[in-house]
């Protein structure tokens, strides 16, 4: 399995039967795929729905019916279709319980910058802002590191997407929550030890005993 | 009242210099025929409100490269670099705004709101300049209404009196745009007659639609 | 022609083709019955429709269909239902042309006083205040006396609805238009001399040159 | 995820105390079967919020009569002379609201805003205690969000999953109140499968309705 899949698996895990969750764009929207059989999971798209379903056969495809990144859909039984004063209100309104996005940046106050670097990329927050303020739980699922330089700091330096918003890290290194007294390693990947996982983090990692072995089934 | 006019009528209601909602997220949605008039025609110096800029070859981001707008007010222009290339070299004013906010802003201008307080954005670059109003302890933004000279927005079936009826996501900004400018111009891909769409589904009430546009499929 | 029947035939008047109108309980409602049958003025019930009709033959009843009285009505083609938030939006955003409603008092400056009488009367504001802040024009129909009692005042003393919020007053004796400078007395009864309705009327009346006969056709 | 439940399963959902939303413009619209449970079951010391009081023969006025009601909040109780009883004689604290504020204040909270501006009620005895912020030279009103422990509401049509339709009027306040409480019981005139309504005229999402109960017609 590849380490894209590896996260997105890993992520998966964490939702219970009935959740409301929000999946960002690239490696996020992978987690929609490893969700386990025994529990439904409902998927809120921030255009304008609830209920998003995998991508189309070609026969079903319909162009009004796209996810977040544009790209065709499907909808499932029971969706429903609505605007985007409504869709943010869900956002906002503390309905999502999960919202799962990548980050440039995470550090050990939980705040997180993803959405831009100044000077270079300004894609601009879309609806990361809302989600990060809005969703009762926030997942960032990425890389450890960006090839090689250091993602989970001690402080962010970009410009911030939002403050003390991050809850869990998951990375292919290890699971890492976030906690008022700092980032807390609780699942490591065996092919890693925890010095592995320190060196490629800047933030000091809170060790309470060993760490749980990070399982996908 | 007969609101029906042909596209280069459509088009003379814009003039240099105006504001303009677009409707759509990431050209799902969008007025598309309207747009390519607009580019026909060349109008200037224009303020663009919109969700995202849309791609260079889709949607709102053909007015982009044809350099129309003199300032852009949106949540996303990742998915456009010609929006990117004209804000970095100063050309073209742009002001990101988180999604969830941007529909708020323009739903308080249409329903008569002074504004709304969103805690979206808090303690980022965002918040910067912004009025802080604290609520009950909470501190939240505040964030104004935002109008428009024009709306041009998309729908799937209105009748002649401009009720509204959208399939799938495209409802995203067309709807709440409707209220919060002076003339609103909708793209439908079928027009029925009055009484022909069942009072219980329409989205958006006729009498926020002062012209109809006949675009086809 | 009784006097509410012929206020409400006068106020029906002042509608132009297209206009949207809001008419209050009691004697406003009447104002449906008399529009010119060259016009069409669309009327907004404020629990949540545009396309308000008469009321419904046995047949037609629809429980689920009644106006902001709570009375059975039915609806014309072209009809569109919403929640109260969009039926509020319309209202509190401007977009209604015309409200039509009664009053307890009104003064000199266009305050209406309409809701209560206190510690004798306090039914609540329901959506006067609303209607009288954005309605473009507010019409209050009302007869010119109460028994005798003054009601076109210098000054509200009963607890007001809205602030500058009153155009136009029509009544059995004139139509009176609310300005800067004060009442002016635009249209007169026949019936009754100019010193006729300064007497029953506390504030002072401005004439302008003599005012027209009042008309209903 | 099984939402359905029986009408004493959904009145012990509310406890002596709690605040709750009741659906319903003058009783058109609102749960008249959950209403007449709850007046059986006669819990206490609650707080209302809610459009009106209906009669004392009609909708919620019935639990007004019953004195269930520690404070009332809502825009109109004129048609309900039990409930200026009660407020005369300082048995149960009134909270008169103007409607469109009323909507707005419970949109706010289950929207996650920290309220919004508007220019109803300013200059009134309304606005007394209210803070008054300035906006570009124009003066409103701060309102703050209204949360409730339960909404009881009525629909016409829900499928399973708790996606409503409503048929004419009788949206009103049902719809927004079910995005601000802690549990939203439903009382619905037809119950379907998901999948049989069709995800674009779904008026309220099934993620705010946490139970049905079956109404009948």
């Amino acid at each position: 399995m590849d380490v894209k899949s590896f996260i997105a698996k890993r992520v998966a895990r964490e939702f219970k039967d009935g959740n409301l969750v929000n999946l960002g764009i690239g490696l996020p929207t992978m987690v929609a795929n490893y969700v386990p059989e025994n529990i439904n999971v409902i998927f809120q798209s921030e255009n304008g729905f609830i209920g998003l379903g995998p991508a189309p056969a070609p026969e079903q495809l319909d162009p009004a019916i796209t996810n977040a990144g544009g790209i065709p859909v499907t909808v499932k039984p029971g969706a429903a279709f609505f605007d985007s004063a409504t869709s943010f209100g869900i956002i906002r309104g503390g309905h999502v319980d999960y919202t799962v996005l990548g980050a440039l940046q995470v550090d050990e106050k939980g705040n997180i910058a993803n959405y831009m670097i100044p000077g270079k990329m300004v894609p601009g927050m879309g609806g990361a802002m809302d989600l990060l303020t809005g969703a009762k739980k926030v997942i960032v699922a990425m890389e450890h590191t960006a090839k090689g330089s250091l993602k989970i700091l001690k402080k962010c330096n970009l410009p911030l997407t939002a403050i003390n918003a991050v809850d869990l890290i998951v990375t292919e290194m290890g699971v890492i929550e976030v906690t008022p007294e700092g980032l807390v390693l609780k699942e490591i990947n065996p092919e890693y030890t925890v010095e592995q996982v320190q060196a490629a983090t800047e933030a000091t990692l809170i060790i309470k005993g060993k760490p749980e072995i990070m399982k996908l089934d | 009242m007969n609101k029906l006019i042909n596209i280069e009528q459509a088009i003379d209601l814009i003039k240099d210099g105006d504001t303009i909602f677009v409707g759509g997220f990431l050209g799902v949605g969008s007025p598309h025929r309207l747009i390519d008039a607009l580019v026909k025609r060349g109008t200037k110096n224009l303020i663009l409100i919109c969700n995202d800029t849309g791609t260079p070859e889709v949607g709102v981001g053909k007015l982009v490269v044809n350099k129309q707008f003199r300032k852009i007010i949106a949540s996303h222009i990742g998915t456009n670099k010609e929006t990117g290339r004209q804000m970095m070299e100063g050309e073209t004013e742009v002001e990101l705004v988180p999604q969830g906010t941007l529909i708020e802003q323009i739903r308080s201008a249409g329903y008569g709101l002074g504004g709304v307080l969103t805690p979206t954005g808090l303690g980022t670059e965002y918040a910067k300049g912004k009025q802080i109003i604290n609520v009950d302890g909470k501190d939240y933004l505040l964030e104004k209404p935002l109008f428009a000279d024009v709306a041009i927005i998309a729908a799937t079936k209105a009748d002649k009196f401009g009720n509204l009826f959208y399939h799938g996501a495209t409802r995203n900004f067309n709807n709440i745009t409707s209220s919060a400018a002076k003339i609103t111009i909708a793209e439908v891909e079928e027009l029925v007659e009055i009484g022909d769409i069942d009072p219980d589904i329409v989205h958006t009430p006729g009498i926020f639609v002062e012209y109809l546009v006949n675009g086809g499929k």
